[in-house]
């Protein structure tokens, strides 16, 4: 098997050397690639939509549809871990634990359960608490890396950034808040359903967008059909914000859905 | 010579098809059953018959029904030949029909509606071959036909017929697919077209040896022609219900393999062709060796049944030496023989039927006496079998003499001595059978000498092909002249 | 000018790599696979292509090694090779 | 030799790529360990990300951000687009890394649930799972 | 302004997305979502079709972006005539598999149907798109969504049989990408119709020769072509029935299809034919692939794997029917796409309503089910004898194309592996049959010399009316396409390859 993929890989490789023979310098400017179509966007991409970030303008404009589907994409990704390892047989034993004091009690019969209200919390058996340290800086962190991933979303028209990266930093603040106290601290906070209902309505939202283009005359995801509603001016930005918002809302909750079947083999229970 | 445009084939052959869910949605009533089957046949061999005026006057009947490629449609059109075969088949169709009725009930078999369903399967097929216009067409209608009948080979549906299901479909299928796909392909691909034309459809693309592995493809591919060695799954056949033996392998299977090969040789490379080339030498060579054989075989063979079938292998290949003659009168003898021998060994089949219905017996050896219990049945085997050997005053006489003829126009003395000797030969398996069962000692007997006939139903259906038979001696027509047209249309006289 | 820089860190994603496929502890592997793409990210920076960095950044060295601890931890540590 | 090895200078980017996606693939065919695979998977993929990054990437210009003055639909200067990366393998390659943490995310709740089943993530011991399962 | 090309894609991912959130708030409501949005998508494909078989090709620019600046969808003949194919699967099935996703999915209903229509949205882009990289895109949503329904499938198989797939598919999909790097940095341009335009001058680069074999490679991986088939048959096998019904007609077939649009429409018959010498090669890698699939098709005792072999071997036929460097074969090829697909269509329906009722589908466990269920029965037959080539159901006439195909090309050794292949399949469905006919569920009554009509009636057990229907359509259509092969000749296929 070794010596089989050996050779496998070096043929692979063997080709691509053969193929990189014909290519054009590093770094060359005057290549077919910078040419063609890229020569286009770097021109006149300012002036078709009003958004200096090239990468931005083409992404969640000129290849819209690339993006739109990519988003589908990490939808499908979430919808896969649900699907996969979402587990909703109910556990054997309950743990308790007593908060003011500390004692644990361990509930081996299911059908008695107490009803965990101020005084006890339901918890795992593998139970450690949480560091005071780590708890601290997190909940001091989180605010801001929140603040900086909406950051991140917004103004990916004018700098690096975008739904995407907004959208996978968010996501890890939650992720982050779920290892520094517990999943189930998180799953409190940002239910399952909701999760569930935002990695959706991010492409819907997307979607939206472009449908509603159609409605109004134009292609799929033809923003420029939005003027008559919004005004020319800088509609096609306008048109990139909200789709990159789409973009966010499914890729944060996708991260966290992720993060949480896979941590908790779908039990969500208490993770990492 | 004119074409008509008409819709009447089509119907033809799709009233027995439109009558199958009908059949299988009043299988709780079997009467009501029987009924529609009748219907269907009459009203379907009516369709035929009022085709027999406009034929006989040389006209063609057809219709294009389905453009599949450029010069290969599936269409339907009717010419002599095809008209005889369709007359012998829907014709048969209705006395089978009545006969297994009787031998089905008699003997209470299992899974009647399924039977009857795919009988008429068959048999539209059957008629569905009878009058293609085209190779492909009738390659469809052959396929339809072999995969029809297997469940019907298979009725009984134990070990044994397992084993011959096998078997017949891997010759049949085998040689279908394995051989008659490929060369039709290679006929399409040398001149882009499969239509059938007495002139042939090889304008001298062709070169000696490969128009004789085509036409050796064809030969042997159409193995429900029963030429040896594809002979095997005929004889292994014979476990079906009588019905089928009777009518399928005595008259529609095999005979739309010989059709075929007549439709290949006449059609497909033309008389001319063929005689130019020599092949048709080749071709009446194989025949013969078949008929000499397999009516040897017949000679030991015990059970009624598969006497019979061997016998029906010889007579098989009467029709193709017949065509292969390339003369005149032997062709008209040998189409001749479809009608003649499809009567002949009906009755045969039905008398061995009714046999096995009122006694249960399937061996010859049992039967020695048979004739003082059940007179009626023996005597309509003996103007089959007479019909079979060639016997006047008999159907089978006439198609023989048109052979034998055939044989001297051309020139061909081995020929007519591979006939008169395989004669002698039927003489020899089929007379032995007769004189036991009437004149043996009391003590050999083995029946009581009571007249005890097989159900009503079993024996009207082979009086009448008996006495059919026995009226063709007399009255030919209108097969007579369907043979000569079908012949002048081949040969362009 | 870049080119230098550029193939240090090329030749430090290579051995990071091949670093994070031999190790025998797949919790290693996963932080040498964080690293493996924080070095692509710089790389990637270098070349002036900063979206795709910045996302290489949060999306490769941040949430794929999260992911990769939380199925280690899901999982077990232990690999032949 | 000197000719090859100013191929190879002027190219090294798109060897150094090569290899890098050798490595990748090698670890996802013959690697035993199910996790080891997906790094390789990994690996394999942010190669083909390199490689097109590769593709933009020009001497002398800059990222692919406009610069200010020429913002708000100004028609101060020309843009040349020699000043500017190609930004469209970079938008091509941020779908590429989408994908890819997606197909990994699903890979890895896959090889979770087969742990699940198996205790194991070698395959040699998986595929001994399978056949005694086959068997019993 | 003509939406429907856009329509077809987004109507499912809408349904996706609404099932998707319904799976969270009214678990009721997800199946009439899915079915209209298939039921849309299907009627703006048919639509499609009728408007490019009368007006010539549709190009739809993705947010009003002209190519190559934008993204274009391109409709042609051959793109609506598989984009009806899928649309009507995908909807036809979701409609006769509702009882066995019941069955096989007490939970996670919903979420089902949401996956099963991003995997419609994916094969649908794929049919559609004009553009190289939307294409991986898109190939990409119809292997993350096929990974998780396999894995769904058998409790002990499923998920390493998707595993196993994930990687294989990865490679795949990689490669595919790789392959579009290289025509990028060579041309400039991602938009299909325009790389057509410019490899006639780049027709000896070695960039372009390998990027093309890249992207052929990795559309083979996908497409199961025989030495890399490994990955099909456990997936196919053990993917839950309502999802293996519209992954094993469909998947392998659209990737057929990438392949005659790389062919015909992006790298364009001269460069292949005429400058590439790898045809013949490829023409005695689609025969060993029939005969191979053939062959091990013979040994499985596993109805299902069968199947999954059998694909494996009509992959074969598609791809050196497509190399042999002539229209018949190249007509041949595209045909079977359209009629493979409603074979195994057809054959899988048969089989999930065999594993409704009976739940294993061993071939020994089949006994008498010509008696139990009689209409599936009718449907496997008639699919079975598609597959095997018998006239008038449509298999025999794609068969006829590339076996003509063959023999204008002088290609002997494909011709023959055909006609064998047609015989093996015969053997194979026939071994099938003959167990469901001879062998009695019960107590088997033998049919001695005397023993007439004592055959046990077995009582009908039939699988829900609404499969049995659909089993219906799907058998008749059989017939119907074939009978009409001629004018999908004519019309769809023809005008494409003339052009």
């Amino acid at each position: 098997m070794k010596l089989l993929s050996l050779i496998v890989v070096c043929l692979t490789g063997g080709l691509l050397l053969y193929g990189t023979a014909d290519l054009p310098d590093w770094g060359d400017p005057n290549t077919p690639a910078s040419l063609h179509l890229s020569k286009y966007y770097i021109e006149n991409a300012i002036r078709d939509t009003e958004v200096p970030n090239l990468v931005t303008a083409v992404l969640a404009d000129y290849r819209s549809i690339d993006t739109m589907l990519e988003t589908a994409v990490v939808f499908c990704a979430g919808l896969a871990c649900f699907m996969l390892l979402r587990d909703f047989t109910p556990k054997k034993d309950h743990y308790y634990r007593h908060v003011p004091s500390g004692v644990i009690l361990h509930v081996k019969n299911p059908d008695r359960q107490i009803i965990a209200g101020n005084e006890f919390e339901d918890m795992d058996k593998e139970w450690l608490p949480p560091d005071t340290i780590i708890k601290t800086v997190c909940r001091m962190l989180i605010p801001f890396i929140q603040i900086y991933a909406l950051y991140v979303v917004a103004h990916g028209d004018f700098s690096p950034g975008g739904g995407f990266q907004g959208g996978v930093i968010l996501g890890s603040s939650f992720i982050l808040l779920a290892i520094s106290y517990n999943l189930k601290y998180l799953l409190k906070r940002v239910s399952e359903k909701f999760l569930g209902i935002l990695s959706a309505a991010g492409v819907l939202v997307y979607m939206g967008i472009g449908l509603a283009a159609m409605v109004l005359g134009g292609n799929f995801l033809d923003y420029e059909k939005y003027a008559p509603i919004f005004g020319e001016h800088h509609i096609r930005a306008l048109g990139m914000l909200g789709v990159e918002i789409g973009v966010g809302m499914s890729v944060t909750a996708v991260m966290v859905i992720i993060y949480i079947n896979i941590v908790s083999e779908g039990k969500h229970d208490e993770g990492l | 010579m004119e074409f008509i445009q008409s819709i009447k084939p089509v119907l033809a052959v799709l009233i027995p098809l439109a009558v199958i869910p009908v059949l299988v949605s009043s299988g709780g009533r079997p009467n009501v059953r029987e009924a529609w089957t009748f219907i269907a046949g009459i009203l379907s061999f009516a369709l035929v018959v009022s085709m027999v005026p406009a034929v006989l006057d040389g006209n063609r009947i057809g219709l294009t029904l389905f453009p599949i490629a450029p010069g290969a449609d599936i269409a339907l059109s009717v010419d002599a030949l095809g008209m005889l075969f369709a007359l012998v088949a829907s014709s048969l169709y209705i006395i089978t029909a009545m006969y297994s009725i009787g031998y089905m009930r008699g003997l209470n078999e299992h899974s009647q509606t399924r039977f009857v369903a795919f009988f008429a399967l068959a048999i539209s097929a059957t008629i569905g071959a009878a009058f293609s216009a085209n190779l492909i067409t009738l390659y469809l209608f052959y396929e339809i036909l072999s995969l029809a009948t297997y469940p019907l080979v298979t009725h009984h549906q134990d070990e044994t017929s397992k084993v011959s299901g096998r078997r017949y479909l891997t010759f049949i299928l085998g040689t279908s697919i394995g051989l008659v796909l490929p060369a039709m392909i290679w006929c399409y691909h040398a001149t882009g077209t499969l239509e059938f034309s007495a002139a042939g459809i090889f304008t001298g693309q062709l070169s000696t040896p490969s128009a004789t592995v085509l036409l050796l493809m064809f030969v042997f591919g159409f193995a429900k022609a029963g030429i040896m060695p594809v002979h095997t799954w005929l004889p292994a056949a014979m476990v079906a219900p009588t019905p089928v033996s009777a009518l399928l392998h005595a008259v529609a299977v095999v005979k739309v393999g010989v059709f075929s090969i007549i439709r290949v040789l006449t059609g497909i490379f033309g008389v001319e062709l063929l005689s130019s080339l020599g092949l048709g030498g080749l071709v009446a060579f194989i025949a013969s060796v078949t008929i000499l054989t397999s009516s040897a075989i017949a000679l030991s063979q015990d059970e009624f049944k598969r006497r019979l079938a061997y016998s029906t292998i010889g007579q098989l290949s009467y029709i193709v030496l017949g065509a292969a003659l390339l003369s005149p009168k032997g062709m008209t003898g040998g189409i001749l023989h479809i009608t003649m021998h499809a009567f002949g060994k009906i009755t045969l089949f039905f008398c061995a039927g009714a046999i096995y219905v009122a006694t249960g017996k399937k061996y010859l050896s049992q039967m020695v006496g048979i004739g003082y219990r059940m007179p009626v049945t023996m005597t309509a085997f003996l103007i089959g079998a007479m019909s079979i050997i060639g016997l006047p005053p008999t159907g089978g006489f006439i198609s023989k003499w048109y052979l034998v003829l055939g044989t001297l126009e051309g020139d061909q003395a081995v020929m007519l001595f591979v006939l008169l000797t395989s004669s002698l030969l039927n003489a020899a398996y089929f007379m032995p059978i007769f004189y036991k069962a009437f004149f043996c000692t009391p003590a050999e007997a083995m029946f009581e000498r009571k007249f005890d006939e097989a159900p009503v139903m079993c024996v009207v259906p082979l009086v009448i092909t008996a006495l059919i038979s026995f009226i063709f001696f007399f009255v030919p027509q209108p097969f007579l002249k369907l043979s000569t047209l079908a012949v002048t249309g081949f040969t362009g006289g | 000018m870049y080119w230098s820089i550029n193939l240090v860190i090329l030749v430090f994603v290579i051995v990071c790599a091949l670093a994070a496929i031999y190790v025998k502890d797949l919790l290693a592997t996963a932080v040498l696979f964080g690293a493996y793409s924080f070095m692509m990210c710089l790389l990637w920076a270098i070349m002036g292509a900063v979206d795709v960095a910045f996302t290489e950044a949060s999306v490769g060295a941040g949430v794929s090694t999260v992911f990769f601890v939380a199925a280690v931890f899901r999982t077990s540590r232990r690999t032949k090779d | 030799m000197t000719e090859l090895f100013m191929l190879i200078a002027a190219k090294y980017n798109y060897c150094l790529y090569v290899i890098l996606m050798m490595i990748g693939l090698y670890a996802m065919i013959a690697k035993n360990n199910l996790m080891k695979k997906l790094v390789g998977m990994n690996i394999f993929q942010t190669a083909i990300i390199l490689f097109y990054v590769s593709i933009g990437f020009k001497h002398n210009a800059t990222i692919p951000i406009i610069k200010g003055d020429h913002g708000h639909g100004g028609h101060g200067a020309a843009i040349h687009a020699a000043d500017y990366m190609n930004p469209l393998p970079h938008v091509l390659m941020l779908t590429a890394i989408v994908v890819s943490v997606a197909t990994l995310g699903v890979a890895m709740a896959l090889c979770v649930k087969v742990y699940q089943r198996y205790q194991t993530l070698e395959e040699d011991e998986l595929r001994m799972r399978l056949s005694e399962k086959i068997k019993s | 302004m003509i939406h429907y090309p856009a329509i077809v894609v987004i109507a499912p991912l809408v349904g996706a997305l609404t099932a998707g959130i319904l799976s969270f708030v009214e678990e009721r409501y997800a199946y009439p979502a899915a079915l209209i949005a298939t039921g849309i998508s299907c009627a703006a494909a048919v639509r499609d079709l009728i408007y490019v078989a009368g007006h010539g090709p549709i190009a739809y620019h993705m947010g009003g972006w002209a190519p190559p600046m934008g993204i274009e969808y391109r409709i042609d003949t051959l793109n609506a005539m598989v984009l009806v194919l899928i649309t009507a699967i995908a909807f036809l099935n979701l409609a006769a598999s509702r009882p066995n996703i019941k069955q096989e999915m007490p939970d996670r209903r919903p979420s089902f149907y949401a996956m099963y229509l991003l995997f419609v949205v994916g094969l649908t882009g794929v049919a559609s798109t004009g553009d190289l990289f939307n294409l991986y895109v898109l190939i990409e949503i119809t292997s993350l969504s096929s990974y998780t329904m396999i894995a769904l499938g058998d409790r002990d198989r499923g998920p390493i049989s998707a595993l196993n797939y994930v990687f294989v598919g990865v490679i795949g999909a990689s490669f595919y990408l790789l392959g579009v790097g290289y025509i990028y940095i060579k041309t400039g341009t991602l938009n299909m119709a325009e790389f057509a335009t410019m490899i006639p001058t780049l027709q000896d680069s070695t960039t372009i020769l390998t990027a093309f074999i890249l992207c052929l490679v990795g559309v083979f991986i996908k497409m199961a072509l025989f030495p890399l088939h490994v990955w099909l048959p456990n997936a196919y096998s053990y993917a839950p029935v309502g999802f293996a019904r519209i992954v094993a007609p469909l998947m392998t077939k659209v990737m057929v299809y990438v392949m005659v649009r790389l062919m015909i429409t992006v790298f364009g018959l001269d460069y292949i034919f005429i400058k590439l010498h790898i045809a013949d090669t490829l023409v005695w890698l689609g025969t060993i692939a029939i005969l191979a699939g053939g062959v091990m098709a013979l040994a499985q005792t596993n109805l299902k794997k069968m199947l999954a072999y059998i694909i494996v071997c009509e992959i074969g036929y598609m791809v050196g029917g497509a190399w042999l460097g002539n229209n018949l074969g190249l007509t041949g090829a595209v045909l079977h796409i359209l009629n493979d697909g409603l074979m195994t269509f057809a054959l899988f329906l048969a089989v999930g309503n065999m594993v409704y009722k009976l739940d294993r589908v061993q071939i020994k466990d089949l006994k008498g089910l010509f008696a139990k269920m009689p209409w599936t029965m009718t449907g496997f037959v008639l699919a079975a004898f598609s597959i095997v080539g018998v006239p008038p159901t449509c298999g025999f006439f794609s068969k006829w194309y590339l076996i003509l195909g063959a023999f204008k090309a002088g290609a002997w050794h494909f011709a023959a592996a055909l006609i064998m292949s047609s015989l093996i399949c015969a053997v194979l469905f026939f071994k099938v049959f003959e167990v469901c006919f001879f062998e009695s569920p019960d107590t088997h009554v033998g049919h001695g010399s005397d023993t007439h009509g004592r055959h046990t009636t077995v009582a009908i057990q039939e699988a829900p009316a609404i499969s049995l229907a659909v089993l219906g359509i799907a058998g008749i259509s059989l017939i119907v396409v074939g009978m009409y092969s001629k004018t999908i000749v004519v019309r769809l296929i023809w005008p494409l390859l003339r052009s």
